[in-house]
């Protein structure tokens, strides 16, 4: 990659297809650039990212249950040329969702994996330690899905 | 020089001493006895007000701050009088969950509500924490942050 | 009457003594006048517990802009009982699993030493419990003892932070030992005894006003390397790593509750006093002052140093483990060394001159 | 041959230094720190879950409880990021409220941090006190704007909750004015104090590279030499209008830490002078529909917390609530790099070093 000042997202967006062709790479529209990813080929995208496209930050790592999957978000930005954000989505199914973890390249994913983990229940494969971290261990499942039923709310109760 | 920074700190823990006795170095306020004056925004539990003239309530029971709780600590039994006006039969904030957020007072379309000059709550029993309608029925006059509206 | 003021307290003993051998025989009336002397003394010491904990809230208040207590009695100055009440009713745990032997005599072992120290100080001219012979030395022999009781409380509270604690404690007060016995030794070489008294009278001239601390340059420096150094024995900050409550919880009395951890405060209180009441000794002319009388003098002298320490505790973060025992051993040893030294020179320069 | 045994300390929940529920499991091998895991979680109330359940308006105040010590940065970030998603324009004067209260919170944060600090150095409560006199100044100012000191719960979609009272102007031109000499007098008490230097110079070094790996943001990066500060990079909100700096030191120690926050400070009064004086009239707030619903879509949006970015990211699925409420946590993600930094330094410099990170567990914990 060359250290062009003009560089922008979309650039690294656009490489990024012809990079890797297999990894179905698919741009989603949104309000930040953001990029689809096979959750197979995430570790070596992210890779490429990081060392050749120069997105060295990793600013955070998201869950969201959309009712029929779950994605993962990861939002990158490069500290050294201001360049960003460019998000990396990976489709995960809600029965047995299982993606690749990327604490290998970025120590500050370790955390928020787990919470992840803990909180919608992705397994992050290869995490050197995933365990439940906001939650204690052996909570039944996981909050922030949406078909999760807590213990019931009590009522409003003008005598206790 | 090894030694002079901690010169220099020891001189401003001193000079804030003697400031104590000859300035006006002490900040604390003497609390049950020395009160700070309650800013006119002070946003304490919601009150009802109550018009001086009728002696009645403003609140016509429409029910938006019991949904613009995000607590839900309202409680709200809607009860109509002889001309068929609503009016709130029972007003009821559980000052317990209450977390004095002033959501239901910006949401009043009445000026029914506004944020009370009560804050020393504390109280042995959490049913005394359940405030009723004639507690929290105060008049213009006696709220604050009515006038500073 | 001024002499009566000046010489009071020696002479209410004296007139004590004649009035108590109307009626008893000789020995009787000296025994008599001992016990009450100690008696006095003791409870003395209690009080002034209370008295510098009242002090060092308000002092230490009024540097961080606040009143300290001010709610109990005029200007809080009935607080120290009321906590003393509070101690008192206090429930008295034991941790279980405690070695009950170490944890017990904890408190009775800092306590001892720190009011034994004040047998050998003279308070004011012919007021000293035992004029010693050899009165340094037993000042350092017995102050040290405090290292057992704090070894002892760490480890017989079967807890993490207290046996942190009480190994620092330990290792603290053995390194600072060295270089505050080689300071003052300073004062022992400029008066020629060990007496407490005698190197106090051998600060009497220039009308009361030969301290050694004014013998430039040694004077200030075996001075401030003493200070230093006692502020360290006592766990004092920024000197207070043995029990850093920011680190350790409490350091080695973490565990102890009620009057046990009363004491621990009193002994270490006593032993701050101490450590000011040897400086003012040894360095500052002990009583010697002109106009005022002795016990004034001597009052005022320590009170004055004991609000230094306060003061530091308001001002100053506290060392770390390592950086306490690397400056105690690389800079006040070499020092005060050094520093004896100077001392032996400059006394040969003027015994040979003076011949 | 003399046999040696690690010790394991819990260190919290309850530990005068860890500034709140927060625990450490240290190894120790004397009074070297072998090993530190971090648990967290003791304050966990599922705050993301909560924003689900009502409308977007009513998660606002539960913003404020997140990061307590600066709520007003904390609104900030949520209304930014709701304004981005739903399309928001925010009036002018607005701006410059939003502006001046969240400078006023960095300023609060870094004091609070300055004083706890200390006190975790084992300083007696003075430079805290001194911290928090100021702080108590501030504080009145939030109070008399928005009528809580703490819990703020003050911007709005699309401007502020209530337009400045009359007299908080005056106050706070009055409260800037005298600001430097405050900084100037805690400097005098704190920077050169050979104590404060020996302790801290040195004691936890994160360096850049590591910084950068690690997702840590914020002053702790700063101190680390990056110069990246959200304010400059990515201007939000009209940052962009204000002349200051975004300073950074080399070494990434402890003292650099302390250090920085001292010069952000004094970048925060510059930037405060400049609102204050720039600020015109007008309308506070853009009206809004009675029943608040953004159009489907995704929205990220990061601001400069006093600790670091915080970052909401707001899913709506077209209705009156929200799908889903990401927080991007500063002092969550700082953290996680504790047990990297403070192996093999003393137990002294664990809380040193946990003491620069700067965390509140309200929002590590969530």
């Amino acid at each position: 990659m060359t250290e062009d000042a003009t560089i922008t997202t979309q650039h690294i967006v656009d490489q990024l297809g012809s990079a890797f062709p297999q990894a179905g790479i698919e741009p989603v529209a949104a309000k930040d650039p953001m990029v689809r990813v096979k959750p197979e080929h995430l570790v070596e995208v992210a890779t490429y990212l990081r060392d050749q496209a120069g997105l060295d930050y990793l600013s955070h790592v998201t869950g969201i249950d959309y009712s029929d999957r779950i994605e993962v978000l990861y939002y990158l930005y490069s500290m050294k040329r201001h360049l960003g954000p460019l998000a990396l989505r990976v489709s995960l199914s809600r029965e047995n969702p299982q993606v690749p973890s990327l604490v290998s390249l970025w120590s500050g994913a370790d955390w928020q994996e787990r919470e992840v983990y803990d909180l919608l229940g992705v397994v992050f494969t290869a995490h050197p330690n995933l365990k439940r971290i906001l939650l204690w261990d052996g909570f039944p499942g996981y909050p922030l899905r949406k078909d999760f039923q807590g213990e019931p709310e009590p009522p409003f109760r003008h005598s206790y | 020089m090894y030694g002079l920074g901690i010169l220099k700190g020891l001189w401003v823990t001193l000079k804030h001493y003697i400031d104590t006795y000859i300035g006006d170095g002490i900040f604390t306020v003497q609390y049950p006895e020395e009160r700070l004056p309650l800013p006119p925004r002070f946003r304490g539990n919601p009150v009802l007000i109550m018009d001086t003239a009728t002696g009645k309530l403003r609140c016509v029971a429409c029910g938006i701050c019991v949904r613009a709780c995000p607590n839900g600590s309202i409680a709200l039994e809607v009860g109509t009088d002889e001309s068929k006006k609503k009016f709130p039969e029972r007003y009821d904030i559980n000052g317990g969950t209450c977390m004095r957020c002033g959501l239901c007072v910006e949401a009043c379309p009445f000026d029914a509500l506004a944020s009370g000059p009560y804050y020393e709550l504390a109280s042995y029993r959490r049913q005394e924490l359940i405030y009723d309608k004639h507690y929290l029925t105060l008049p213009p006059d006696k709220i604050p942050s009515y006038h500073a509206r | 009457m001024w002499d009566l003021v000046y010489d009071l307290f020696p002479k209410i003993s004296q007139a004590l003594n004649a009035f108590l051998r109307g009626f008893l025989p000789g020995w009787g009336a000296d025994l008599a006048v001992i016990v009450l002397v100690v008696t006095v003394l003791l409870l003395g010491l209690a009080a002034l517990f209370m008295v510098q904990t009242w002090l060092e809230r308000k002092v230490i208040g009024r540097m961080q802009d606040r009143f300290g207590p001010n709610r109990v009695g005029p200007l809080g100055m009935l607080q120290p009982v009321a906590d003393g009440i509070k101690m008192f009713t206090k429930e008295d745990v034991t941790p279980l699993r405690a070695d009950r032997l170490a944890y017990n005599l904890g408190p009775i072992l800092i306590i001892v030493p720190a009011m034994a120290v004040y047998a050998v100080i003279p308070f004011g001219k012919g007021m000293v419990g035992a004029d010693v012979n050899i009165g340094v030395l037993y000042l350092v022999a017995i102050s040290s003892l405090a290292t057992i009781a704090l070894l002892a409380a760490g480890w017989g509270s079967n807890n993490k932070y207290s046996l942190l604690g009480g190994l620092r404690a330990a290792a603290q007060i053995v390194s600072y030992e060295v270089p505050m016995v080689l300071s003052m030794l300073t004062a022992v070489m400029l008066a020629g005894s060990m007496s407490m008294v005698k190197i106090v009278e051998a600060q009497g001239g220039l009308f009361g006003l030969g301290w050694y601390i004014f013998f430039v340059p040694i004077g200030p420096i075996a001075f401030l390397i003493y200070f230093t150094c006692g502020v360290a024995e006592v766990n004092r900050a920024p000197f207070d790593i043995p029990e850093a409550e920011s680190e350790i919880v409490a350091g080695f009395h973490t565990e102890y509750s009620g009057m046990k951890f009363a004491l621990f405060m009193m002994g270490e209180y006593i032993q701050a006093f101490a450590v000011s009441a040897i400086a003012v000794t040894l360095f500052l002319g002990g009583w010697q002052g002109p106009v005022l009388p002795p016990y004034v003098w001597f009052g005022l002298k320590t009170f004055s140093l004991w609000f230094v320490l306060m003061w530091l505790r308001g001002t100053l973060p506290r060392l770390r483990v390592d950086q306490l025992m690397a400056f105690a051993w690389k800079f006040l040893l070499p020092v005060s060394l050094a520093n004896i030294f100077l001392t032996g020179i400059g006394i040969s320069i003027v015994q040979i001159l003076t011949k | 041959m003399l046999k040696t045994d690690t010790i394991v300390v819990n260190m919290g929940p309850q530990h005068p230094s860890t500034h709140g529920v927060f625990r450490m499991v240290v190894t120790l091998d004397g009074e070297r720190v072998v090993n530190v895991d971090p648990v967290v979680g003791y304050l966990h109330r599922g705050v993301e879950k909560l924003a689900e359940r009502g409308t977007y308006l009513q998660f606002m105040p539960l913003t404020d409880r997140n990061d307590y010590i600066c709520a007003m940065n904390n609104n900030l970030g949520y209304a930014v990021a709701v304004e981005k998603l739903a399309g928001i324009a925010v009036p002018e004067r607005a701006e410059y409220i939003r502006v001046i209260m969240a400078e006023l919170g960095r300023i609060v944060n870094h004091l609070i941090l300055v004083g706890f600090l200390l006190n975790d150095l084992g300083a007696f409560f003075t430079p805290v006190l001194y911290c928090l006199r100021e702080r108590e100044k501030i504080l009145d100012l939030f109070e008399m704007a928005s009528g809580s000191r703490m819990t703020c719960n003050y911007m709005r979609f699309g401007g502020v909750a209530a337009d400045l009272p009359e007299e908080f102007l005056p106050r706070a031109r009055k409260l800037v004015a005298s600001f430097p000499a405050f900084i100037d007098e805690l400097e005098a008490l704190l920077s050169t104090n050979e104590i404060l230097v020996a302790r801290t110079r040195g004691v936890g070094v994160l360096p850049a590279d590591a910084a950068i790996n690690g997702s840590i943001t914020g002053p702790m990066l700063r101190a680390s030499g990056v110069r990246y500060d959200i304010r400059r990079v990515e201007p939000y909100s009209i940052y962009d209008r204000f002349d200051f700096q975004v300073p950074a030191l080399e070494h990434g120690d402890s003292y650099d830490r302390y250090m920085l926050r001292i010069l952000e400070m004094r970048q925060s009064v510059r930037i405060l002078e400049q609102a204050l004086a720039q600020i015109p009239a007008g309308e506070i707030q853009t009206r809004l529909p009675k029943a608040f619903r953004p159009a489907p879509g995704e929205a990220y949006a990061r601001t400069e917390s006093p600790k670091g970015e915080l970052g909401y990211y707001v899913v709506s699925d077209g209705s009156g609530n929200p799908y889903r409420i990401k927080i991007r946590p500063p002092s969550f993600i700082n953290i996680s790099i504790l047990s990297q930094m403070s192996v093999g330094w003393k137990v002294a410099d664990l809380i040193t070093i946990l003491g620069s990170i700067d965390i509140i567990l309200g929002e590590v914990d969530r």
